[in-house]
């Protein structure tokens, strides 16, 4: 469908995660966008398709002492720390700011035991803005010795059906690159009763400063992103694209239109735009306009026509 | 909040002021009239994804009519690239960014060392605005050796405050450290200290500046990925406990609500 | 120790592999240099610490069909489809001159089965030549249904043993970095009797060509190498590094001196140039001369002293 | 064994022969040198890490006197970059890579089709110094316009050729590509083609040479990491089964022995 709009031509970039229903597939990553507001003077935030916003945890967090980025090859690593104000503040503090936007305000969270992020979701759901939950399995379980909820099908279900059970909106799971089969992870949380699955998070990476003989991080290791992760991101994507029928929201070094539409046609419903705000704080808007222009030259009726569409014969 | 742009500037200047030193001045109109002395901006010193980041660099002069300039040395491939975009070229650059200095109208004491010495031009112009006795006000320039500090004595003498020079290596000015010429000076108590150098220099000038008793605002340094309080890179410690964030709390801070590491 | 040689100081630069002893921890990526000859003429052979060749497999291999490559983001991504000559030409053909080179040779293997591991590596054990052997685990094992012997810690510790039954040569696996924890993998190989590790190989990838709305590989899904992963392969190393006390030869985007040295201090006790060779053919020779440099300069008695050495505290 | 050669060439000049296409003459002696008609280098665009690869550019012309030259249009980021390579500047140039042209005393007929022109003005100058009678010999020079084949037409009428030039909107010679032009043409059926440009006109060049009875070389390409054989990355399928490699076995082969997909 097609619409007109003063003689413009309107591409229609609708697309839907399960009862969520998006103007278009763009949204921002968490942790990459703070609470949006930083970013009110650099561009339009109601055009994006969601808003998602850095990690929220239970209680405040402070984070990870500095250095706590550094840049690499054709990307970055990251060891914030998962600083966040706590889901208290947040709802007091940045909600209502987030809720004049009038665009679907996602709120990712983070946990280090099934309590907690059951917890964060029972009073997320108490606020109408909140659209849907995204929920970061990459944490550490404290008590299953620190594993990463995300590296164990059985947790990661587990994580979900909790989420699942206390939260009044749609659920995301944001699924962790750093395992042998993703597709294994990704079944797991839809058999869970996950909504959608996003990825790529980071991979865990590490950088040294030879000069110090150190790691660059306070941390040791951190969470690539940025460009150099997008071959991984993809792969993956496709590979679940395959194997569950939830829809599926493709992240990882995305920075224009191209990038974007490529996820799409690997199966991804919707992306996310990550390490790129950083470089071009403009970039999801920039996105929106290059995936319209995509749609109406290559007159497509809807942008949906480029979800999965990669052939391979 | 403040507000901030994303503009594509044109090099309209390029100035070799020593080896390692250049000087760019940009057509950047928005953000030159938005800045305020001590702020920052973000520069993208390719077009390509590697180096992926911007780079941070002080405001070193920003003027109303649009013409907003940056001075920086060479220290890495961020820097060269910087250094060889030519007169004409377009550069992306995004500001400004950040807590600049607070302006108090007491006596001033500006203490630049190295590359410090960027965004104290700006800061003396505008201190000069206020309507205030220039001639009360001290500019402290160090540097390793002459070309570090010579080419941008000239710059700072015309708002009229006295300007005091030295190098490391005494190739210029007084021989030694600017905290040395610091402590030569006979300052009131209430002027006001405004200082940016290297981590050990400012930790050096909070100890003095302390036991005289005279304020101390300090421009620090983090490394950024986004420059806007997005992304949570920047923290330093603070002597109350937790992390202030350089590129939204900062990057000038009181000197002694830092950790100094000495 | 240093050497003087008529009055120009000579660094320490000599690493042991288990029972292989090298005059220099730099060796050749398998896959990345031929089979080395076609480099004679660009750089210095003999300076290398090592060359290890293209993999080998029982029967020759054809390969895929083209595209083959292509470059991402600081990377490239390769479904080269392990195309090579099969162990008996390259015993007649390509043997007779690397043995002339007086470098180690290391034969990197490849098969589908634990018998075809086993009778590559008889045939090679017959040729003086051979210094040791590295095996690709990456490969799928055709019996279990495809899934990659390095993706699980039995099978990989099965052909670690198989193969070291068979060779009279130290034994060096080669690790998958596509797996939830490598140190999993490296601990099994270690118990199977490996002399050593090296890692990591390419992690799985894929790209999108939008024109042709078709994957840029024939193969759909590809191995990336280069500077892009090398967070990647740093950290892995460095983790591996704490799990077992075998020599670690460390891989992944290693291009400088600088990348080597990282490496080591990370607890690598050599490292494999990759896809730095086709940027730089010389890039293997000069990271042995930027070491040197390095050792001279830190006065260092040997490089042995940089392996393992980052300070974490 | 051919050697091979690594060189910080120097870029002496720089000629834009189109909005697109850009011919740059390198000081590089012992890649040219060793050069032959047919043969290529990888040129590394930029220093950094992205773009990764070199680039493959066929050689355009090679003096023992040390002057290398590539004839390149902008289609990527690769080819903007090094367009943007100023006199002066060093570029790291790796050949001479690959097996050229197999030159035969028969009269010739040159075929090239937009950039595949390239290579054909090293092969053309190369068949004059044989003593053979040039008189006899054609250039069909195609493009899609103008400005793709008119820069080139002198170049190649020192040698005393015969040059056919063809455009596909007519806006300089024969409307049409170069395959009408050749078929126009009464060759005798001795006369050897030499070809290179976009897989479609070779394929039916191919076709046309097979009914025709002339032996028929074609320039084909590929993409490439290494080079020099090391990746196997550049392979092509063949009319016998199993693969070439486009940067060792070729870049030029026989058009009988390829897979042309038509
Ligand atoms: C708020 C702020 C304002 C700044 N203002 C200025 C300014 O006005 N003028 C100016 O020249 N610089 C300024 N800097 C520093 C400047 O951002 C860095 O020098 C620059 O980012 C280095 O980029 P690069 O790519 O050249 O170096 P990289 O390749 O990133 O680093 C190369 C080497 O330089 C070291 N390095 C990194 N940063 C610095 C540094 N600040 N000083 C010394 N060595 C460093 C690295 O550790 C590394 O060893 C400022 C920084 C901040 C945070
Ligand atoms: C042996 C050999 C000799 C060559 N000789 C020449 C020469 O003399 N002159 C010349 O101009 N080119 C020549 N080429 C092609 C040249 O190598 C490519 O145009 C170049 O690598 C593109 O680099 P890029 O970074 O600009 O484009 P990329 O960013 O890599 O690609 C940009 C876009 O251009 C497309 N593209 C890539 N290669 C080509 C191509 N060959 N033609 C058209 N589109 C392409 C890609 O699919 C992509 O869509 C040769 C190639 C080979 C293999
Ligand atoms: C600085 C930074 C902070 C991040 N914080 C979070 C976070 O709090 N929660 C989360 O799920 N992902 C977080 N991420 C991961 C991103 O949302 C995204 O998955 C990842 O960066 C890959 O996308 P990109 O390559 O586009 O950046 C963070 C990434 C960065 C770079
Ligand atoms: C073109 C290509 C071919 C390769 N072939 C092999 C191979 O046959 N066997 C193997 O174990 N690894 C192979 N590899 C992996 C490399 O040896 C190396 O592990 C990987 O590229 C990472 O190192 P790098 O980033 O330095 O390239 C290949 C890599 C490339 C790029
Ligand atoms: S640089 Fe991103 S929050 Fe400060
Ligand atoms: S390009 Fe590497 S083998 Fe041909």
């Amino acid at each position: 469908m097609e619409y007109l709009n003063g003689g413009v031509r309107i591409p229609d970039l609708r697309v839907d995660i399960g009862p969520l229903s998006l103007a278009n597939p763009v949204m921002t990553a968490s942790g990459t966008f703070g609470y949006a507001r930083e970013f009110e003077s650099l561009l339009n935030l109601r055009r994006l398709g969601a808003i998602i916003v850095k990690g929220i945890s239970l209680h405040p967090r402070s984070g990870n002492p500095p250095p706590r980025i550094i840049e690499t090859a054709c990307g970055m690593l990251n060891a914030i720390g998962l600083q966040n104000v706590g889901v208290d503040r947040f709802i007091v503090e940045k909600i209502p700011y987030l809720g004049t936007l009038g665009v679907p305000i996602i709120v990712n969270i983070l946990g280090d035991s099934l309590d907690e992020y059951r917890h964060i979701t029972e009073k997320l759901s108490g606020c109408g803005t909140v659209a849907a939950i995204e929920i970061n399995i990459s944490c550490p379980n404290v008590k299953k010795g620190g594993v990463a909820f995300g590296a164990d099908p059985a947790m990661a279900a587990a994580v979900t059906r909790t989420v699942r059970e206390a939260a009044a909106v749609p659920v995301i799971v944001k699924l962790s690159p750093n395992v042998t089969d993703v597709t294994v992870i990704a079944k797991a949380v839809e058999d869970g009763g996950a909504t959608a699955v996003s990825l790529i998070n980071t991979l865990i990476g590490m950088a040294i400063d030879l000069k110090r003989r150190r790691p660059a991080l306070a941390n040791v290791c951190g969470g690539l992103s940025g460009p150099a992760i997008k071959p991984v991101a993809l792969r993956m994507v496709y590979q679940v694209a395959q194997a569950v029928s939830i829809p599926i929201i493709g992240i990882g070094g995305i920075a224009t239109a191209e990038d974007a539409l490529e996820f799409m046609l690997a199966g991804a419903t919707a992306v996310q735009i990550g390490t790129a705000n950083f470089v071009n704080p403009r970039a999801s808007e920039e996105v929106v306009d290059g995936i319209g222009n995509y749609v109406l030259q290559e007159k497509l009726p809807s942008v949906r026509e480029v979800i999965g569409a990669l052939e391979t014969g | 909040m403040m507000t901030q742009y994303q503009e594509k500037a044109v090099v309209i200047r390029r100035e070799q002021l020593s080896a390692d030193n250049v000087r760019l001045t940009f057509e950047c109109p928005d953000i030159a009239a938005a800045a305020y002395p001590g702020q920052f901006v973000m520069i993208r010193v390719g077009t390509g994804n590697d180096p992926l980041l911007r780079r941070p660099f002080s405001i070193h002069q920003a003027h109303k009519e649009g013409l907003l300039q940056v001075y920086f040395k060479i220290v890495g491939r961020g820097t060269e690239m910087l250094a060889e975009v030519g007169e004409g070229a377009e550069v992306s650059i995004l500001g400004p960014l950040g807590r600049g200095f607070r302006l108090v109208e007491s006596p001033a004491c500006l203490v630049g060392g190295g590359l410090g010495i960027a965004p104290l031009l700006f800061l003396a112009r505008e201190l000069s605005r206020l309507q205030r006795d220039c001639g009360l006000d001290t500019v402290i320039l160090g540097g390793r050796s002459r070309s570090e500090v010579e080419p941008l004595v000239k710059d700072f003498e015309q708002f009229g405050m006295t300007v005091v020079t030295t190098t490391d290596d005494g190739s210029y000015g007084q021989r030694g450290f600017v905290t040395a010429a610091f402590s030569s000076l006979s300052l009131p108590a209430s002027c006001a200290v405004y200082c940016c150098g290297p981590e050990p220099m400012m930790a050096g000038m909070n100890v003095l500046c302390r036991a005289r008793g005279n304020s101390c605002q300090v421009s620090v340094e983090s490394v950024m990925a986004c420059g806007m309080g997005a992304c949570l890179g920047c923290s330093k410690p603070t002597r109350g406990g937790g992390y202030v964030h350089v590129c939204v709390d900062g990057p000038v801070f009181d000197a002694e609500e830092m950790v100094w590491n000495i």
